[in-house]
């Protein structure tokens, strides 16, 4: 009975499709924002900033982009980690190579960059299906690995392969304390979730639904599998570039490509797969998951252990974490297998019915 | 010439290494539809295995023939690859029956988290040695006809032998047996299959099993030749290429895709790679497997991919 | 009674093998504007292969399709859905994990002519040109009366519904063609006697024109204008209800006595 | 009838989807050895769940029974799995054939077969048997069930299910998309071995005309509900019956053309 | 309660690099338990605490964040990562807190003048790579001697095996020898190749720039290609017991690097630690590890940072808390001579260092080890690294970073602080 959509009528089309069409949704999503914009710089220390809320943005961010590919479109992706590693060392090119390059258009252009590849490797999914397709996308994420390595030029010839950049800065205002980054971070993730939704909620959003669904049907109905695949790669691989600048930029500020090495591409799948695929809120949810929990993990474990009086070292620590996250990925699949995202809105549902069960 | 033929050869048999590995990959999906993530943590969970027991097995009985303590250890080591796939039924897949093919892709990643971090608990981190008598020095052959001879690895000759052995029992079982049939239809479609009385539960247990098996064999031939430790796991990278590129749900082509996987990648690498700075050999496998797919979308020997309206 | 009007498709010569088998060999035939045409035949016959030829998801190796005057031996499904042909399919097609709204939404796609960048913002023109096609869309999901579904996965629906929404994605294209596969498969007879509705009614108040094929003897025979009787491949009947009822080869390759 | 001990008991169960939908509302039904009996009703009344309930199949679609039992011969089977059903002699053959895709036709019939132990032999006799009964599959018999037309994987499906050689066959739909006269000849199969073999049927049929011809009693389920149940020659003779599943109003048989010119009217249940 | 002094403790205990990971962290760590054993630094104890990263570097960065502000704030950081020192070069000095990198990080960071912060104590990578070549050099009976011979470099894939590059290839123009690299692929199992390439070229030494399972990987190669292993050279990091104790005989006569120590079990530290740490049942790992070539290492970078405090103590205060920027002022003024080695238990383990403003480095001395099929033993001379070659080479990065990050050279004065 607490979350009830009786009597909320909608009068328009428009309001019926909102991207909240029920009040207590609506509230809280202004409630979690205010949070973010005001309560956590107020209460967050820089620890909880840096280490946990600023990756967990902008993977979140990268999420939201490796959804519309594999959870709208269903094509299957391993090369995440390539077009955030081309997101990101090309905007360290425009960043380093343009004097004046303001910060935000480089990390855009970074995304534009990682458009153009994400399309080129995009363009074997015309033909190949499936965990097939994955091959496409790993010869990416190797070939990237490799080319950012090997190809001096990129990183500005830098002689140990690794690059970074300082000095960030918006319009005169510096990018440098924990909590202008964790804002500047929640700006794109804000802005770029808000894009995100409103593609996917749009005809664009619903022809990669439909060539993931049924691919021949989509055909049948007019939908033109080159444009609604190579959008959804470029539109996805833009996100990513974006959310791999900030990576680059913003979290680690100096890096190599190991940064952007296949265990990232897995890890914003599982991610994806994990939050829900096809699910906007499932981007966060996975990212939080996936991010959260081994540091959780890490810190109580070893309080744990300390109070059964038990000294546990970190190898220890650490085969269990591995352990107690496996076990946990294995057990919300098999309690949702659509995801954390749909947990939640059963939840909902549930709630919806309560405390009547039916 | 020499160098050239010799670099064909290791690729060869690197190719066959990759195999080895390769067949679990393909066992598992081609029996229940589950590409299974967990193949690398298994390898490395059975050399461990393998590894430790054959070095307890001395120690709490004081055997000392080496042969007896190797098949001890083996037998036990198998052992636990059963149970294992017994818990993994149990706990997991059984859960999960008719889920979509990524939610067990998923499932399966979590196996490998658990497994990787409780192989480690139970066996250690450390480096361990299995020691079954692998010939480790080299066999030059032709030296008459090129200067240094031709290099041949003892050891993956021996590999060689053991993957093709396997490939032909395990191709012949799929094709030509009921359960074989049966295998393969739990992996069209698990509701149907268990709608005409195939026991899920049985069938999964017996592919684990020998999915374990092939990585316990595969663990002993990679773990005598680099050492068991974690990047074993790692090993299963090299085998993707080769599984999509020879077809996800073929096992001779886990063979024919390991072994053009292998010369190709060697030979650019030797070849290509020098020009280009080096290290190219691993998106050259993926590139070379994405070139036949561009061909062949369902792999050299895969199933077709059906989609019909 | 309603007007039929002129040819506007006419199938010549068309043949069609899979390897060994022959799906169809040699049909020809015509459907006329705005009747309903018919099209029977035993399992395996080739019905559901001639639909595909005609909305271009199989090439046939022989033969040639007229469209609207405009003839084509090879055209892509994108093709033809802008020329106003929509179909159902047999085995559910549907977009599984989409809702029924967005379902019948993809019939619309085609009308809709925002890009990204404003569907990225969805402002203004965009926001314009989704509740414009909103509106066709629920006057479809009302006409088919599956308003309180509109919001369900249609993974969940049960069958009869599920074929029900196939329909409706398939009308929101507002095609001048559309062509059925067994759209009664799986109904019982008050269901049936909706699906004819729906079907007599875009059959009348839109003039459309409509391909038909279905196993119901009862309702091929009370709605359709003409029939097209095909058997392994080769057309056995063509013609109007009565006759093909009376049809000798018709009767014992397909109908069998009991009719 | 309900003298004899009925060979499956169903008796008021519930069972909920998903933790949140609740779709059967306490349906209860007795099957007697050697009966068929049909399960009638309206597009998402519930019957397939129902069969599926039986067969022990909802696991996989995340259902669940939450109330009342099954029992088989008097064992309760809630807890069993499909493979043991199948052991105990019931088979359901799923709506929506499900062939398996890549399996060829013959290859599919022969997986049927997998629970028998009676030896070689015996499959391949069952297996001719089958072939006489849908001999359009033993034309196909080489090709993949994907690449068959829908009626052909319909047989197939039907044809699988007969291979176990099953005491108790529940079959959903199993009319659906197949042409009129193999309709006929599929229940003409069921009668045959209903006679012959005993073998027991629970039917879930949107084509109640051909059921009810066939069948020995019938349930009409509605909205999760029995809402009725009698003789199959009783039902038949009913006005509501008649009326919404027959399509028979009082003046005879009334063509499809004309359902236009009434509006559909509302069932005699909310 | 009395104050702490806080020691975060980077390591890897799991994953492809844990095994040489490992050892070093017990060596580490038993050292900062004997030192509070002992007492502590001038009577103030040391907490510390464990972190994590499987030598990957976002992770380690991810720690470094983590510990940096605990227990009253980091002390002194050591990575034991160049790729996580890249990371930390720019952060550390923001956080006021000094990066220890004995034996790896950036060489060009020996340059206090630039990087104030950095402390690549007692080793870089190009000091290392300029003994392996001197040594090289002298077995051939001469630097003059190494023209038109062939030098192959078979590096880790990362800014750890680019490191000694530059040196090499300074090195190789001078004295006219051919350099060719090959770079092996994180983790290093996958070799084939390389050695195959190896084979063919045939080069006259071999320079193996390892880490982990690529040591042994390589040397398992080598031996299955016919390489001669005593033609095999390795940096410090590829010297240690995990990398050879697998191959065994494989591995007979091949030799590395040493970082001034070796295998050290009969140390007097090593004793103490085996008495008062191991003893009381607190020893962090085996006990049959201490005194092992990386366990030794551990421990030596635990004392180097032990030792930065009390020397900052003696200027700011005994028996008090250092905060980060006054351990900066210890390491920056170290003067461990050899009668302060003696007390510590190091005698015979390594020689003095002393840092200055210009010198974050602070002693450039190396020896080479070969392994006899079953332990390693020294078998050469120290050898000081050339500071003619190195000293510009590393003043012209120095000069290139601070002109990248628009930094000025410290002043005098800003020395003296
Ligand atoms: N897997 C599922 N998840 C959620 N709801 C389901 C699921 N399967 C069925 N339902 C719901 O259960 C109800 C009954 O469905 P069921 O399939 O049993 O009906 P049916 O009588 O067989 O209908 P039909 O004649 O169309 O096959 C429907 O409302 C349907 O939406
Ligand atoms: N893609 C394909 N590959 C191989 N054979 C095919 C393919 N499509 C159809 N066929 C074969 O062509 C024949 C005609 O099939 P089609 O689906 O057109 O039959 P249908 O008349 O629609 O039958 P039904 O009434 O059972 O649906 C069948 O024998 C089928 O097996
Ligand atoms: C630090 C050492 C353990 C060596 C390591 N490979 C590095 O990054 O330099
Ligand atoms: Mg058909
Ligand atoms: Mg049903």
């Amino acid at each position: 009975m607490l979350y009830r959509e009786n009597g909320q009528f909608k009068t328009s089309y428009a309001a019926d499709s909102q991207i909240f069409a029920i009040r207590q949704d609506r509230v809280a999503i202004a409630l979690l924002l205010a949070v973010a914009v005001v309560g956590v710089p107020l209460l967050a220390d820089e620890y909880l900033l840096r280490a946990i809320l600023i990756p967990f943005l902008i993977l979140a961010l990268a999420a939201i982009g490796l959804n519309i590919l594999v959870g709208y479109c269903g094509q299957i992706s391993l090369g995440t980690g390539a077009f955030m590693a081309v997101g990101a060392y090309a905007a360290y090119n425009f960043f380093a190579r343009v004097e004046g390059m303001p910060l935000i258009l480089a990390l855009l252009l970074g995304g534009l960059s990682s458009t153009v590849v994400g399309v080129f490797f995009g363009i074997p999914s015309l033909r190949i299906k499936g965990l097939y397709l994955a091959v496409a996308t790993l010869a990416a994420q190797f070939f990237t690995d490799w080319a950012f390595l090997r190809i001096k030029w990129f990183t500005l010839d830098s002689a140990s392969g690794s690059v970074s950049v300082s000095n960030l800065a918006v319009l005169g205002l510096p990018i440098d304390s924990p909590l202008q980054k964790y804002l500047f971070c929640l700006a794109f993730v804000v802005v770029f979730a808000l894009i995100a939704k409103n593609l996917v909620r749009g005809h664009i959003g619903r022809s990669w639904m439909a060539m993931r669904d049924m691919d021949v049907a989509a055909a049948v109905i007019g939908i033109r599998p080159v444009s609604a695949k190579l959008s959804a790669f470029a539109v996805s691989s833009f996100i990513v570039g974006v959310a791999g600048g900030l990576w680059g930029f913003v979290y680690l500020g100096s890096w190599e490509p190991a940064a952007f090495s296949i265990d990232r591409s897995f890890q914003l799948l599982f991610m994806v797969i994990i939050g829900g695929l096809g699910s906007i809120m499932g981007a966060f949810f996975g990212a939080a998951f996936m991010v959260v929990l081994p540091i959780a993990l890490a810190q109580l474990l070893p309080w744990l252990g300390g109070l059964v009086g038990l000294q546990v070292d970190t190898a220890m620590v650490s085969h269990f974490e591995y352990m107690i996250f496996g076990a946990l990925i294995v057990f919300f699949l098999i309690v949702e297998p659509h995801g954390l995202a749909k947990l939640w809105s059963t939840g909902k549902e549930k709630l919806r019915l309560w405390p009547f069960p039916h | 010439m020499g160098p050239f033929l010799e670099t064909l050869i290791g690729g060869l048999m690197a190719g066959m290494l990759y195999s080895l590995i390769a067949l679990g990959f393909v066992l598992i999906f081609k029996a229940s539809g589950v590409f299974n993530f967990a193949q690398g943590a298994m390898v490395l969970f059975a050399a461990l295995a393998m590894a430790r027991f054959s070095e307890w097995i001395p120690q709490w009985t004081g055997l000392s023939s080496k042969l007896l303590v190797n098949v001890l250890a083996f037998a036990v080591a198998l052992a636990l690859m059963v149970v294992l796939a017994w818990l993994v039924q149990k706990l997991v897949l059984s859960r999960l029956v008719n889920q979509e093919g990524i939610t067990l892709l998923m499932a399966t990643l979590g196996i490998t988290y658990f497994l990787d971090g409780f192989g480690q608990t139970l066996f250690g981190s450390a480096i361990y040695k299995i020691d079954v008598g692998m010939p480790k020095d080299p066999l030059f052959l032709l030296e008459q006809t090129f200067p240094g001879g031709i290099l041949v690895g003892q050891e993956d000759l021996i590999a060689t032998v053991i993957a093709a052995l396997l490939v032909g029992v395990l191709s012949l079982f799929f094709q030509y047996t009921g359960t074989g049939r049966a295998l393969r239809a739990v992996a069209d479609d698990h509701q149907a299959a268990q709608s005409i009385g195939i026991p899920l539960s049985r069938i999964w247990v017996i592919v684990w099993s020998v999915a374990g098996f092939v990585a316990l064999v595969a663990g002993i031939i990679w773990g005598s030749k680099l050492g068991v430790q974690f990047s074993l796991s790692l090993v299963a990278l090299k085998a993707l290429p080769v599984v999509i590129l020879g077809g996800l749900t073929s096992v001779p082509g886990a063979i024919v895709g390991g072994l053009l996987i292998g010369v190709g990648e060697k030979l650019s690498e030797a070849y290509l790679g020098p020009m280009l700075g080096g290290g190219i050999e691993i998106w050259f496998a993926y590139v070379l497997a994405l070139v036949f797919l561009l061909v062949r979308p369902q792999g050299l020997f895969g199933e077709k991919i059906i989609d019909r309206v | 009674m309603k007007a039929i009007g002129d040819v506007v498709l006419d199938v010549k010569n068309i043949s069609l093998a899979f390897g060994g088998v022959k799906a169809l060999t040699d049909i020809s035939f015509d459907v006329r504007e705005h009747e309903v045409r018919a099209i029977i035949g035993p399992n395996g016959a080739g019905k559901s292969s001639m639909l595909n030829c005609i909305n271009g998801v199989y090439q046939p190796q022989q033969g040639q399709i007229t469209l609207h005057g405009k003839t084509f031996k090879g055209m892509s499904p994108r093709q033809v859905a802008e020329m106003g042909v929509a179909r159902t399919f047999q085995n559910l097609a549907l977009f599984k994990g989409m809702s029924v709204l967005d379902n019948i939404m993809t019939g619309r796609n085609l009308r809709m002519k925002r890009g990204l960048f404003w569907q990225a913002l969805h402002l203004g023109p965009a926001r314009r040109e989704e509740s414009e096609q909103r509106a066709v869309v629920e006057r479809i999901i009302d006409f088919l009366e599956i308003q309180a579904h509109r919001k369900t996965p249609v993974g969940r629906l049960p069958y009869g519904l599920q074929k029900r929404v196939d329909l409706g994605r398939a009308l929101a294209m507002e095609p001048s063609l559309l062509l059925l596969d067994e759209p009664m498969a799986g109904m019982n007879v008050e269901e049936k006697q909706d699906m004819c509705r729906f079907i007599l009614d875009v059959n009348d108040e839109f003039g459309t024109t409509i391909v038909l094929i279905e196993h119901d003897m009862g309702v091929v025979m009370d709605i359709s204008d003409r029939v097209v009787v095909l058997d392994y491949g080769k057309k056995i009947g063509d013609g109007v209800p009565d006759d093909v009822r009376r049809n000798e080869d018709v009767i014992k390759a397909y109908l069998g006595a009991g009719h | 009838m309900n003298t004899q001990a009925p060979l499956l008991d169903v008796n008021g169960i519930e069972v909920i989807y998903n933790h949140v939908i609740l779709v059967l509302k306490g349906v209860s039904l007795q099957v007697a050895e050697g009966q068929v009996v049909a399960l009638l009703g309206g597009n998402g009344a519930g019957k397939t769940t129902t069969l599926r309930a039986v067969s022990n199949l909802l696991e996989g679609e995340r259902g669940a029974v939450t109330k009342g039992s099954i029992e088989l011969r008097g064992e309760r089977i809630e807890k069993l799995s499909t493979a043991d059903m199948v052991a105990r002699g019931v088979v359901q053959v799923m709506e929506g054939r499900h062939c398996f895709a890549h399996l060829t036709i013959e290859e599919n019939l022969l997986t049927g077969a997998y629970t028998r132990k009676d030896g070689k032999a015996a499959v391949h006799d069952t297996l001719d048997k089958v072939y006489t009964y849908f001999p359009r599959l033993k034309a196909r018999r080489g090709s993949q069930a994907a690449y068959t037309s829908g009626g052909e994987q319909q047989m197939c499906a039907i044809g699988r299910a007969l291979m176990a050689n099953p005491k108790m066959v529940l079959l959903d739909e199993p009319s659906m998309g197949l042409a009129p006269q193999i309709v006929e000849e599929v229940f003409e199969i069921v009668r045959d071995l209903n006679t012959k073999e005993r073998t027991t049927f629970l039917l879930a049929e949107q084509n109640t005309n051909m059921a009810l011809r066939y069948a020995d009693y019938g349930y009409i389920l509605e909205n999760g509900r029995v809402v009725m149940d009698g003789a199959a020659a009783e039902l038949r003779e009913n006005e509501d019956v008649k009326e919404f599943y027959l399509g028979v109003g009082g003046e005879g048989r009334r063509s499809f053309k004309d359902v236009k010119s009434y509006k559909r009217r509302k069932r005699w249940l909310a | 309660q009395a104050k702490e002094q806080f020691f975060p403790v980077l390591v890897y205990r799991t994953g492809a690099y844990g095994p040489n990971g490992t050892p070093w962290a017990n060596g580490y760590v038993d050292y900062l338990k004997l030192v509070n054993a002992q007492g502590g630094m001038n009577g103030v104890k040391i907490s510390f605490e464990e972190c994590e990263f499987g030598y990957a570097t976002d992770r380690g960065v991810e720690c470094y964040e983590r510990l940096k502000g605990k227990n009253g704030g980091a002390t002194v950081f050591q990575p034991l990562s160049t790729g996580v020192t890249f990371a930390l070069t720019e952060k550390a000095p923001a956080d006021k807190i000094p990066l220890i990198t004995a034996g790896y990080g950036r060489s060009e960071s020996a340059d206090g003048g630039v990087f104030k912060w950095n402390f690549p104590l007692i080793g870089t990578y190009w000091m290392g790579a300029d003994v392996l070549i001197q040594h090289i050099g002298k077995k051939e009976g001469g630097l003059d001697k190494l023209k038109g011979k062939k030098i192959t470099l078979v590096y880790h894939d990362s800014p750890y095996g680019k490191e000694p590059i530059p040196m090499l290839t300074e090195r190789a123009k001078t004295h006219g020898f051919e350099l060719a690299t090959i770079p092996v692929t994180h983790p290093g199992v996958e070799q084939k190749s390389a050695w195959l390439q190896i084979r063919q070229t045939r080069p006259d030494y071999v320079l193996l720039w390892g880490w982990g399972v690529m040591n042994t990987t390589s040397l398992k190669e080598a031996q299955a290609t016919g390489y001669p292993r005593d033609k095999m050279y390795g940096i410090w990091w590829a010297g240690a017991e995990p990398d050879v104790k697998d191959v065994a005989d494989g591995a007979k006569g091949y030799s590395a690097l040493t970082m001034q120590h070796g295998v050290h079990p009969d140390s007097k530290v090593a004793k103490d630690i085996l008495q008062l740490v191991h003893g009381k049942g607190q020893g962090t790992g085996p006990k049959d590890e201490v005194g092992q070539v990386l366990y030794m290492r551990g421990l030596i970078s635990a004392m180097l940072g032990v030792e930065g405090v009390k020397r900052a103590q003696e200027r700011f205060g005994k028996g008090k808390v250092m905060s980060g920027e006054q351990v900066r002022w210890g390491l920056e003024n170290l003067a461990l001579d050899q009668k302060k080695l003696d007390a510590l238990g190091l005698a015979g383990v390594m020689r003095p260092v002393s840092t200055s403003c210009v010198d974050h480095m602070g002693s450039a001395w190396a020896r080479v080890q070969t392994w006899d099929g079953a332990k390693w033993n020294f078998t050469s001379d120290w050898y000081q690294a050339d500071e003619q070659i190195i000293r510009p080479l590393v003043k012209a990065a120095a000069d290139k970073y601070a002109g990248e990050k628009k930094l000025e050279r410290r002043t005098p004065a800003d020395c003296q602080s």
